[in-house]
């Protein structure tokens, strides 16, 4: 509406001899008469994205370790290595979870009404992929957990209706959002139980201080009671990591710090320890998983990717020097990928012909490689300060999305 | 599109709120009053576009370098870098609706360009090739041509800067 | 001393609500009810003191170094470097009252001693001396002995955290 | 309190083999018996510093471009080296103000409720250096400037009472605080003007669009009102910097990017030109002030400092490679001091053996020197990421103190 009123702005504002006087300041060469057209007035425009996240765009988080109130995501197509934009987290930022489709991404944040001081506000946010624009906004209790970043401290059940919020105060709680109505659910008590790694559309499963396993469940209204217990599955001396692989729907692989694995399924509703088995082969004690994304599973292909290094205890967050390919079903190493930079984190692609995503935490830089061999493709510079998680988005769409 | 519906509106709103207050016609204020605060809009229209807007074709030079030439008195992160390009916003910010503007040659046609240094706005800083050179900018209480302020005070998102577009207005000769 | 009388009466506060609920009395919390949540304090008093207090005279190693020996489980910003001392919070923030134990062994002594790893809270991260060594750390499942948990959580300040002591709370063997 | 209580603690941890189980995972060394006493149990501590800042401690302010809403202010023992602590700014942080006695600093800081989006607070803040705690807090209004930081966009009365805040909507504006009574007097229309350069108890120069200056007021309540003007002091083409230099209670050094100095005079309420003259003598034109900070005056020994580079017009914010030394009275240069790195920002302690400093933005790195030859006598290294301005606290007591 003001492009009429703007044409003769330029020459207005030439003749006051005021707004483009910097000209003048410069020793005035005599142009030859210009052969080329006369660069056209430009529109300011806004870039959107697209509709839905395709299968080659990733995220990855950055958490700011030395301005923890500014973590944020960046979004990047890893085919092209264009940096596309980025999303706002909040202080101890932890990364985003896709609707089933796509579309959307629900961020969990906290801010505090002074920087990082003053009133606590935790909220979790929806941003359209298409504007990256603040959307809807739910307020959570103010006791998100705050740690190195575990993207089952923020699950979403599968079919999008319920986020799930990790509370440790130290009491430990979960806070139920329900995404569709974004509404509050409400908080629930899980006495001495962090965490929830989502096996079906309504039940999880948490890991406990004594090394057993806590089933949980939701009902339709979005409400928590706890179910059956394991007993302790692992020895306190070489602890199940945080970071466990979902391998099925209802299974997943819990790997402690020395490269044991034990399969738990949650199909019934009470946790059922499976198949064991051991990352390392006789001969290769030495070397441990390590990092804070050291796991990565292509479920097309039923590959486990794991960051490795060589060290002892008290070495699992230390980067990776290989990745370890492994075939979950034969329980077999299928390829051990040395990596000429050591990785903190590991990721791919959901879909059929996946990208394999490695950075190290500091660096900035996302690596785009060929999984069969790790060979970088291309590498993403300049993504901030603290890489943490490297998320890839959800694939074939979900049985049913959230509104 | 709302959005700068909403910017518009404000400068309208904000037009309209000084014309009986003394405190946007001083020696500033005398360009405001003299054409309407809509003058002090570089941007024409904004609209939202599948991708960044390119170079012009009869251009040269790589935007996503400072050495750019449209680049001549900026300072800041180039939105090039940031998922925008020279004239657009990365998604999920918005262009400060008003700004300041410097004067550079181009050199593929010898001619000089006014080029508006609207800043995308909204997000935390880009961090993405940052970029001074400054040419022709001048102290802050010569706002129209300083390169120094946060030009975001015009938006509805904010003051918070995320990167700067450099975009042609209009030969400058 | 203000603040920790705060923080002792929130810890108070804390315990004798919980006592009617289940949520602080859990297989961690076992712990909390059989001895009173003022076991989970590591902190035996708190003073202010006119400088960082320094090392022990039996000690030796640099605290500014993450090679130091009392370091072998920490993940953070050492205070040392950020105005306080391995035992001392840097002026403006607030120790977290409740923490997690590690223990490592010192080498002038060939003892193993439990070593408190307080966080100092309220202020933005400090960002010098990052160090990160993780010996005994266990996952955030279990937190009693989890360095990747912001112990801040039980300060007046809010859970914002700015740098890590390591205080020797006695010997372990 | 708790002392008694905890003394036997960690005995009662090792008995419950929980909290000290680390220890057992380590393979057990028998040391031999120790001829060292066991190391004391410690308390935990918190550092107070000083009641009032020494002429040698030095405020190192980082407006943290990349993470803008996190800018700080370091604290730094400059006589050793030693960083003392740091408090808290906010987006686009500019500095702090001392109270004449150097007991307090005030800082004005600008919040989102969503970190860099969401509802905008603009606040002042009392710290006392004791325990760089946040003390008292006035609301003003949300519209301080938002720029590089210029100290004359915040100023306080040099006896304390008041504090000046510079508002650019873009209407021009000047919040006013009372000090003493820590509330917000009003917002004050400055049209077409900027900042303000203190002249007195209760009067400041404003630096107007049009290259003139503007006088004004407080009066005793604080209310300002505009007063005489200047006729354009200045050419378009070579502006003054809007970071005078104060020489004398009413008195400022006005330079312009090429390096012409212009004193004026606000001692009568009309602000009155004195000498001109030229930082750069007759086949120096090369040679320009530039920096972020490029001025430092040394009052006790009416020394200026500049920060000076070879380059042409649009370089007022290159880096220094050389300090200039002027006598001011004399209008004369004392000393060319070459840098072996470049600067951009340079001052200087305010007592009668004072330090010179300088930084680089983007270094982290204060250099502390010796005036006289510009030698390094220390570095303080790791001040974050983007040092802007160097501020050395008042040292003679001024002759009233705020409450």
């Amino acid at each position: 509406m003001y492009a009429d009123r703007l044409k003769g702005l330029p020459l207005f504002m030439a003749a006051l001899g005021l707004l483009v006087s910097s000209a003048d300041a410069r020793p005035a060469k005599k142009a030859a008469p210009p052969k080329v057209p006369v660069l056209a007035t430009e529109d300011v425009t806004l870039v959107e994205l697209k509709d839905r996240m395709p299968p080659h765009w990733v995220v990855v988080n950055d958490v700011v370790f030395t301005h923890l109130i500014d973590g944020r995501s960046y979004i990047v197509d890893a085919d092209s290595g264009t940096y596309l934009g980025t999303v706002p987290g909040g202080h101890s930022h932890v990364g985003v979870q896709f609707t089933p489709d796509a579309s959307t991404l629900l961020i969990p944040a906290t801010f505090f009404s002074r920087g990082s001081r003053g009133e606590r506000t935790d909220v979790i946010t929806w941003f359209g992929l298409k504007d990256l624009m603040p959307g809807a906004e739910v307020v959570i209790p103010p006791k998100r957990v705050q740690a190195l970043p575990l993207l089952s401290s923020i699950p979403l059940t599968d079919d999008g209706r319920f986020m799930l919020i990790y509370n440790f105060t130290p009491e430990q709680t979960m806070t139920v959002v329900d995404a569709a109505a974004k509404t509050l659910v409400g908080e629930f008590e899980t006495p001495g139980c962090a965490l929830a790694h989502m096996t079906g559309p309504r039940s999880f499963m948490m890991q406990c201080a004594d090394g057993s396993m806590q089933s949980g469940a939701l009902a339709e209204d979005g409400k928590i009671t706890l179910g059956a217990t394991t007993p302790p599955l692992f020895e306190r001396e070489d602890p199940a990591s945080d970071k466990p692989v979902r391998i099925a729907s209802s299974r997943w692989l819990f790997i402690t710090f020395s490269g044991a694995v034990a399969e738990v399924d949650n199909a019934t509703g009470t946790p059922t320890p499976g198949a064991r088995w051991k990352l390392t082969a006789a001969g290769e004690e030495a070397w441990r998983p390590g990092g804070l994304q050291p796991y990565a599973y292509h479920a097309p292909s039923g590959l486990l990717y794991v960051l490795m290094h060589e060290g002892g205890p008290g070495t699992h967050k230390h980067p990776g020097t290989e990745i370890w390919v492994f075939d979950v079903a034969a329980k077999k190493r299928v390829a051990r990928l040395p990596l000429e930079t050591p990785s903190t984190a590991v990721s791919i692609s959901n879909d059929a012909d996946p990208l394999l995503y490695t950075a190290l935490f500091g660096s900035g830089t996302l690596v785009v490689r060929r999984p069969s061999d790790a060979a970088i493709l291309r590498k993403v510079e300049g993504l901030g300060s603290d890489i943490t998680l490297i998320q890839a988005p959800p694939v074939a769409p979900a049985a049913a999305t959230a509104p | 599109m709302r959005r700068f519906d909403r910017a518009a509106e404000y400068l309208a709103r904000s037009t309209a709120r000084n014309t009986s207050r003394r405190g946007f016609i001083g020696r500033l204020g005398a360009i405001v009053t003299a054409t309407g605060a809509a003058t002090l809009l570089p941007i024409s229209r904004v609209r939202a576009e599948k991708a960044a807007v390119p170079i012009q074709v009869q251009e040269e030079g790589d935007p996503n370098s400072c050495d750019y030439w449209r680049y001549c008195a900026v300072d800041g992160f180039l939105c090039s870098c940031c998922g925008g390009s020279a004239s657009s916003c990365p998604p999920g910010t918005e262009p400060s609706p008003i700004t300041w503007l410097g004067t550079c040659r181009n050199p593929t046609d010898g001619r000089n360009y006014v080029i508006s240094y609207n800043d995308c706005c909204g997000k935390a800083a880009c961090g993405r090739c940052n970029c001074s050179r400054d040419e022709g900018a001048t102290p802050v209480y010569q706002p129209t041509t300083a390169n120094d302020l946060d030009w975001c005070l015009g938006t509805q998102t904010g003051v918070a800067y995320h990167c700067s577009l450099s975009v042609v207005t209009g030969p400058a000769d």
